[in-house]
């Protein structure tokens, strides 16, 4: 502590460059001692990049830093720690079998005669909790793996400030969170900044921002566009910061009639690999020529939703019938033949195959397709042609389809899927964030081709945790919390910020919702 | 025009694009550095343990081409090679480790051998009785073979027993069974070594081209035939497709529809019914009796080299089992001209494969072609 | 460390090699080379291979008695796949340089093969041990494995029940029971466990043979493991027919200060560490028939080797042997039974089990 | 939640399955029961000195693929163990004969060269990110060829002659304990050492730092990465250890209870190091668990020589495969196993 006056940390003119991509272009940032400064910005905006440089894990092409005044670098994460910064990732850093006082500890573990002093630790953490009020000291010998997400979290700052972090940086802290484990949440900042900690909160929701933190810095493509005083700010003005423009509302005739009902499902229920419940007793049905569209926080429930309908799960209750046929005992591969089509949200593990090239990539959910196959032999020529026109026709770059998946960027790996699932001719659409990672351009490209798609009578399921995207679409929208459809309601008729208060599972109004995600429960 | 013709000629083409492709390129010469790293080692024992090491290289090399009949004992030993690298291939592809081919060789020739046995006294005792006895004995062959390949699929599948541990245990028990079998109920009367009785002179492949009681060019004609197929069948088939897809990424291979635990299954099976082919093949063209799978050549094991020389790729496992059949018959020749103990050129095989296992050491030695190359 | 087996270095040199050129000699089989010529001998292993101190190191050892008497060169083969003893066989059988006048094959394994080639190769003599094949050039030579382990049995069967102490080692006079420890569980072994056991009970019908199988010939671990076993269960005297791993057998016999009984070769003299637990080994002179055959070939006297000779207690080619060091101290009874025994075979008065090929 | 349980409860079966054995191995010591043939103080110490090699090698084993490392090369690493150790005795002695120094002297011989060669092979895996199942392989592959290629240049054939072993030592008093005394106390010193060990692999790998990162290492590595300890040096030691415990327990066999060194067929490690890896995986990773798994298998050694012993017969060539249908029930039956999350990934710090 050299200088108590100085800022805790100082970001002078950042550059930080991925080959052609400039994710960080000259950006400033000053964070103030005992405060939180929140920063937006849109997806790709240059965020986590931002953070990773402060943290030791990148070097900057160019700019300084300083902590308390000092000017610093940092070589690695270690040397950031020595320096008093800690970061929680949006992905946890912990050991899932090692317990929780263990990955406390992990790197920094008090030793006698070579064992490690549980006791020590156990005083240390047990103070810890104490001053900011964590309960983690509940669990210190339980595994990571049988705590819910939101303990999780607190054991990762727990974990910072053992280390000694007088700096934390929270990356998108909340995406994971219930409603009130948030609140929770900002209560221990809040504690944390109190102590004379700083806090760097990144989130996306801008009212989490402009409630939380006192300063807000906001990102657009890689430049640091301005910080502003939390409590001057609007929401308008922050999103219009974000974008680069007004934000409207162009909510487009959505026309058509929809008919026959394409798909239903019927008080479904699925568990996950550990054998959570994950969905319960989830009932709705889509029309052929209708999007509906589901929103909620990422996590309640959405992806084993999705998966059970399109066969990549067995439900463990309940059944999916497509034009009125049950097809719950249907493989996967069967499903896709009889038209549903799927865009799945993990465009790395699943959408593509990494070291194929885009031609090989075309036949992947395709390979049983007649069109592509002369009785035994599958047939390459048409596979290209068809590659080709995706290519051509979502604007995928590099128009090589010779080039690996992985060479592509993320944009254009999703334009890529989907093309290829949009293009199969489906009666039933199901996708998953469809324009995540993808630029404005095509983005409206790909939802034009949705509507056209409805219509032409497709049916469509459409998860997305952009609620603009829902709004803009959908006919119908429903509300999924912790495993539940609380609501379904006509996007004409509901406001981004009451579907948002129905996401974290209050009724529209904002009264708390009498719990009715606990039906299922207990 | 027939379709095979247009086929063979599309072959031909797919494969000459396949050699001009970069990555291949890149594999090919990973695979003659590491050879060539391999042998130079090789030889610097060989000088180091007081032989001479020239002598070691050059009768190595006439061993396996010197004269014909030499000449004739590689390629007998090629096409085993050749037949069980493929074998390993599939499964390596799909990203299942069968370390069991060897075993899966074993069962495959054991019933093999006992069709034959059991069925030619029903038969005239003439040539012509030759063609349904091989034909019951290949498909008694293949499906034995590929049974004992599916059981360590099914355990892999259904209750997750890692497949590398199991199929070398099911090797080991490939042996001690069959032994037992053999020398309980096969043993012909009064005979004292393991061996059931020879199989009908009919019963055998023409010698052709090679006078060798050993080795008939057909017998390399299989294995290549099988080459063929499997490449055709990876390459231009949705099954092959959803094969060598779940061998690169599981959960791609899951979302474009394929069952992983049946490809499992279906993967070992498919691998099994060709090492049941090459032991069917060892019964009928090189031994022409069954005897101790103890006392056999580990072709099952070697094919793992083989097959990873070859990047796991069928049509890279013809020259990768040259190589490894030359190997072998120089490695012999070397056994009774030289003092060299012979049990060196497994050792180099060794080497081969643990070189092959490493790329990133030939890359980071300068080996850098224009594309990284895939890794699996 | 067995015979003469760690000087092996003997090879061809080239520069001493006359031998004109077979592929156009004449028909007969009497090519072989006259005296006064290098008389060229290669010897192919079984599946075991050379060291194994029993076995294929008598059959070498007895060329190279040859040699120090005769003018030969030995090439030394060792091929332990079975599968590949045809191609062995047929490479030596071409060879010209040198040209082998003689090829010794170890073992059974070599028959399938053999079959094929004595009749493709009518030029060239072979020599095949432990089975026979009725063709002019081939010699094979089987010893009767069944009656020297008949009379291992006899000694086992007469020792169990008396007194010996040695140097700390002792039998158990209370113990009616002697131990059998086998390689493979197969035919050829079978035949040394049933002709054991019924030595053992042709000197008392009440003793009790318990036996083990190690299941290879190498596993000299398991061979003790299952020897120490027999010791225990109160067996005072082992009798092993397990190639290399018997020494196993002598090592438990060690540490459970009791004794052994070797095989193949004089195991009391082959591996002297073990002396003073071995009390005899049930010897064949494999060493003697190699030594005949080549003997044969020099003085191209082949028709006296020719075909199949089955050598057994009659031909004085089994028997057996007292330890060196433990034999002195065995009683006069041992001496007399193992005598009647073999008197009693060779009338007829007793019929071995099995044969000299197995069971 | 429910994994985490179901890894307690196999715990808690393997703990049950093991008291058992135990609790009816001592009831038919003491009781005179037709059992009591079956199992002897002979037959249990023999399955302790069984269990010694497979254990020293499983333990090793665990270590490196608790850091994220399959080391499937433990057979390989045997077999060189095997030969070095009776090459390094037979070598020291030269014409005299062997004495127990000699052979104390070649262990410590066996875990550098082991140490040497194993830190090659971690190279190759770790910093050249080889494949990890095909280089252990490899090291099989090679193992099998050099092993006996150098046995036959040093004594001229693929075995060695035959050599002493490590002479059991005596506790004063505590052999005379009955039956544990003549387990424990009055048996080979490996055997004893091999327990401490197990215990002490136990203490390190949970009750230390060390420990700590070994298994942080295995199972997020990123998250020991950014607490500030370099993985790839854990898992360098970890590889290296086990390459030098597998080496000493194929030293065990050759020069420790063996005689020798057997080059025949797959030599004298006879696929132990393979039984190794499945002895860690029924002990789920723990050092103690392990130990009892590898006595299990050295037990099930000695119930088919017992079998044979007392007049049950099978064929032998059919109980000679108890040990390995016992494997495939063993992982099948536990199968599920939790295997660390990182196994097989290469670990690169970022930029
Ligand atoms: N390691 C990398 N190599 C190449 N490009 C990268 C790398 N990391 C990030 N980028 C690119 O840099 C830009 C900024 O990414 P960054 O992850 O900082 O965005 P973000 O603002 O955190 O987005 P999100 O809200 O989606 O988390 C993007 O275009 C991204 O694709
Ligand atoms: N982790 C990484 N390592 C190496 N290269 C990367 C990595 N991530 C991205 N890239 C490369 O960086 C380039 C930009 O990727 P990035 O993900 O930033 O694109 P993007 O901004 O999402 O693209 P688009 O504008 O199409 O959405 C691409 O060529 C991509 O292959
Ligand atoms: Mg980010
Ligand atoms: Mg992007």
């Amino acid at each position: 502590m050299t200088d108590t006056t100085a800022p805790a940390v100082q970001l002078t003119d950042i550059t930080k460059r991925f080959g052609d991509v400039v994710a960080n272009d000259s950006v400033d940032l000053t964070l103030d001692r005992g405060s939180i400064h929140a920063v937006i910005g849109e997806n790709g905006a240059g965020k986590t990049t931002l953070m990773n440089v402060l943290y030791g894990l990148y070097d900057p092409n160019e700019g300084t830093m300083a902590v308390d005044g000092e000017p610093r670098s940092f070589d690695s994460p270690r040397d950031a720690i020595a320096a008093g910064i800690g970061m929680i990732h949006q992905h946890f850093q912990l050991v899932d079998n090692m317990t929780v006082l263990q990955n406390i500890v992990l790197g920094h573990e008090p030793s006698t005669r070579g064992l490690v002093d549980e006791q020590a630790a156990r005083r240390r953490i047990t103070d810890i909790c104490d001053t900011y009020g964590f309960s983690v000291d509940e669990h210190l010998d339980t595994p990571i793996e049988e705590l819910g997400l939101g303990i999780q979290q607190h054991v990762e700052i727990v974990k910072s400030l053992y280390r000694g972090a007088d700096t934390l940086i929270l990356d998108e802290p909340t995406a994971v969170l219930t409603p009130q484990e948030v609140e929770g949440l900002f209560d221990v900042m809040e504690a944390l900044t109190a102590d004379g900690r700083s806090l760097i909160f990144i989130t996306h929701k801008l009212d989490e921002a402009m409630h939380a933190a006192d300063d807000i810095t906001v990102l657009r493509d890689g430049s640091a566009v301005g910080t502003v005083d939390a409590a001057a700010t609007s929401q308008n003005e922050l999103a219009r910061m974000m974008v680069g423009r007004e934000v409207l509302f162009d909510v487009d005739s959505r026309g058509g009639t929809p008919g026959e009902v394409a798909l239903t499902v019927d008080g479904v229920t699925v568990r996950d690999e550990r054998g959570l419940e994950q969905v319960r007793d989830v009932s709705l049905s889509v029309r052929e020529g209708e999007i509906l569209g589901i929103a909620g926080v990422e996590g309640n429930g959405q992806q084993e939703l999705i998966e059970a309908i399109t066969g990549m799960r067995t439900p463990e209750r309940g059944t999916v019938s497509l034009q009125g046929r049950d097809i719950t005992e249907l493989s996967r591969r069967r499903r896709i033949e009889d038209g549903v089509s799927y865009v799945p949200g993990d465009r790395l593990e699943e959408g593509l195959v990494q070291d194929y090239s885009l031609v090989r990539n075309a036949l992947l959910s395709n390979q049983t397709m007649d069109a592509f196959s002369d009785g035994l032999f599958l047939d390459w020529q048409r596979i290209g042609d068809h590659a080709d026109e995706i290519i051509e026709a979502y604007d995928v770059r590099p128009r090589n389809p010779e080039a690996t998946a992985k060479s592509l960027s993320g944009g254009n790996q999703q334009k890529f899927i989907v093309g290829r699932e949009l293009e199969r001719d489906p009666s039933v659409l199901v996708a998953a964030h469809p324009t995540r990672g993808v630029d404005i351009g095509s983005i409206e490209f790909i939802h034009q081709r949705f509507q056209d798609m409805r219509a032409e009578g497709v049916a469509i399921l459409l998860v997305s945790s952009k609620l603009d995207e829902v709004q803009k679409l959908s006919d119908r929208t429903a509300v999924m919390y912790e495993g539940s459809v609380v609501d379904t309601v006509d996007p004409d008729d509901v406001t981004e910020e009451e579907l948002g208060l129905l996401m974290a599972g209050r009724a529209r109004d904002g009264t708390e919702r009498a719990a009715r995600g606990a039906e299922g429960d207990a | 025009m027939s379709d095979a013709a247009t086929g063979v000629r599309s072959l031909a083409d797919r494969i000459a694009a396949r050699m001009l492709d970069a990555s291949v390129l890149e594999r090919v010469v990973i695979a003659l550095v590491a050879t060539a790293l391999a042998l130079l080692i090789g030889a610097v024992i060989v000088a180091a343990s007081g032989y001479d090491a020239v002598e070691f290289v050059s009768s190595l090399v006439y061993g396996a081409v010197g004269n014909v009949s030499n000449l004739a004992f590689m390629l007998r030993q090629s096409s085993m090679l050749i037949l069980t690298g493929v074998a390993v291939a599939v499964a390596f592809r799909a990203g299942v480790f069968n370390i069991g081919v060897q075993g899966q060789f074993v069962v495959g020739g054991f019933a093999a051998t006992l069709g034959i046995l059991f069925a030619a006294p029903l038969l005239p005792n003439s040539p012509v009785s030759a063609i349904p006895l091989l034909a019951l004995a290949t498909l008694l062959a293949l499906a034995a073979g590929g049974a004992y390949g599916a059981l360590p699929g099914v355990m892999k599948a259904y209750a997750g027993a890692n497949e590398v541990i199991t199929t070398i245990m099911l090797n080991f028990i490939a042996s001690g069974v069959v032994y037992f079998l053999l020398d309980a109920y096969l043993r012909p009367e009064g005979a004292a070594a393991p061996n059931t009785e020879q199989f009908p002179d009919y019963v055998g492949l023409p010698g052709l081209v090679f006078e060798s009681p050993s080795f008939s060019i057909l017998g390399l004609g299989v294995a290549l035939l099988t080459v063929v197929v499997v490449y055709l069948v990876m390459d231009r088939t949705g099954f092959g497709y959803d094969l060598v897809t779940s061998g690169y990424q599981e959960p791609a291979a899951k979302y474009s529809g394929v069952d992983p635990k049946r490809m499992i299954v279906r993967t070992m099976t498919i691998s099994g019914m060709i090492a049941g082919l090459a032991g069917a093949l060892f019964a009928i063209m090189i031994l022409g009796y069954y005897s101790d799978p103890n006392t056999f050549p580990t072709f099952g094991f070697d094919a793992i080299a083989v097959s990873l020389l070859a990047a796991n790729n069928p049509l890279g496992v013809v020259p990768a089992g040259l190589l490894f059949g030359g190997l072998d018959a120089g490695g012999q020749y070397i056994g009774f001209t030289l003092d060299v103990p012979s049990e060196l050129v497994d050792g180099v095989i060794g080497l081969i494969v643990l070189f092959v296992a490493a790329p990133e050491l030939f890359r980071a030695a300068g080996q850098h072609t224009s594309l990284g190359g895939d890794r699996e | 460390l067995g015979g003469g087996s760690d000087d092996e270095t003997t090879t061809t040199t080239a520069a001493d090699d006359g031998g004109g050129d077979p592929e156009t000699t004449g028909e007969t089989t009497e090519s072989g080379g006259s005296e006064g010529e290098t008389t060229n001998v290669a010897i192919v292993s079984s599946p075991a291979g050379f060291g194994d101190q029993a076995f294929n190191d008598l059959a070498l050892q007895g060329l190279q008695t040859a040699a120090e008497e005769y003018d030969i060169e030995i090439q030394q083969v060792e091929e332990t796949n079975q599968s590949n003893y045809q191609t062995v066989q047929s490479r030596l059988a071409e060879s010209t340089n040198p040209d082998y006048d003689l090829v010794v094959l170890v073992s059974y394994n070599h028959t399938q093969a053999l079959q094929t080639n004595a009749e493709a190769y009518p030029d060239q003599n072979w020599m095949l041990i432990n089975d026979s094949i009725d063709q002019p050039n081939v010699a094979g030579y089987t010893w009767a494995n069944h009656q020297m382990s008949f009379q291992a049995g006899v000694l086992a069967g007469t020792m169990t029940t008396r007194e010996l102490p040695y140097e700390g080692n002792s039998l158990d006079p209370d113990s009616s029971t002697v131990g059998f420890v086998g390689g493979v569980d197969g035919s050829l072994i079978n035949a040394f466990e049933r002709s054991y056991r019924a030595g053992v009970e042709w000197v008392d019908e009440n003793l009790d043979v318990t036996v083990g199988y190690i299941g290879n010939y190498t596993d000299t671990q398991t061979a003790n493991n299952i020897a120490t076993s027999q010791y225990d269960a109160g067996a005072d005297i082992v009798y092993h027919a397990a190639a290399a791993a018997g020494q196993g057998v002598f090592q438990a016999a060690q540490d459970a200060n009791r004794f052994a009984i070797g095989v193949d070769a004089d195991q009391s003299v082959t591996l002297p560490e073990y002396q003073d637990v071995i009390m005899g080994s049930a010897v064949k002179y494999i060493n003697e028939g190699t030594y005949e055959v080549a003997e044969a070939t020099v003085q191209d006297n082949w028709s006296a080797v020719q075909g199949s000779n089955i050598l057994g207690l009659e031909e004085e080619a089994v028997r057996v042997v007292l330890g060196q060091a433990v034999g002195d101290e065995l009683p006069d009874v041992v001496t007399e039974n193992l005598e009647a025994a073999r008197e009693a075979i060779i009338n007829g008065d007793v019929t071995v089990p099995c044969s000299a090929s197995g069971c | 939640m429910s994994t985490a349980r179901a890894l307690l409860d196999d715990q808690r079966t393997l703990v049950g399955a093991l008291v058992a054995l135990v609790a009816v191995i001592a009831l038919l010591l003491f009781v005179d029961l037709p059992g009591s043939d079956l199992v002897t103080v002979g037959a249990l110490e023999r399955a302790l000195q069984a269990a010694t090699p497979i254990a020293l090698a499983a333990i090793g084993g665990l270590y490196a693929e608790k850091s994220g490392v399959f080391n499937i090369g433990l057979e390989g690493f045997m077999i060189f163990g095997a030969l070095v150790g009776a090459a390094v005795a037979w070598l020291l002695a030269g014409d005299g004969s062997i004495t127990q120094a000699h052979l104390w002297v070649a262990f410590v011989a066996v875990a550098v060269v082991s140490g040497v060669l194993a830190t090659l092979f971690a190279v190759l895996l770790i910093r050249y990110e080889a494949n990890q199942i095909v280089a252990g392989l490899a090291v099989w592959f090679i193992g099998l060829g050099f092993g006996p290629f150098a046995a036959t240049v040093l004594w001229g054939g693929v075995s060695s002659p035959s050599l002493p072993n490590i002479d059991t030592i005596a506790v004063p008093v505590l052999a005379e304990i009955p039956v544990l005394g003549r387990l424990f106390f009055d048996a080979s010193p490996l055997v004893l050492l091999t327990i401490v060990v197990a215990v002490a692999a136990w203490a390190v790998l949970f009750r230390t730092r060390y420990g700590y990162w070994v298994q942080a290492a295995g199972e997020n590595p990123e998250a020991l990465d950014t607490a500030g300890i370099d993985v790839n040096r854990v898992r360098y030691a970890t590889v290296v250890f086990s390459g030098v415990m597998a080496g000493l327990g194929g030293a065990v066999l050759s020069i420790g209870i063996g005689s020798g060194f057997t080059g025949t067929g797959v030599t004298m490690v006879d696929g132990r190091g393979w039984i190794a890896i499945v002895a860690y995986l029924f002990g789920n990773y723990n050092p103690l668990g392990t130990y009892g798994a590898s006595l299990l298998f050295g037990a099930m050694d000695m119930l088919q020589i017992q079998l044979q012993t007392i007049g049950i017969s099978l064929p032998g060539s059919i109980t000679g495969l108890f040990p390995y249908v016992a494997v495939l029930v063993v992982l099948v039956g536990v199968g599920y196993t939790r295997v660390p999350s990182a196994v097989g990934e290469s670990y690169d710090t970022e930029e």
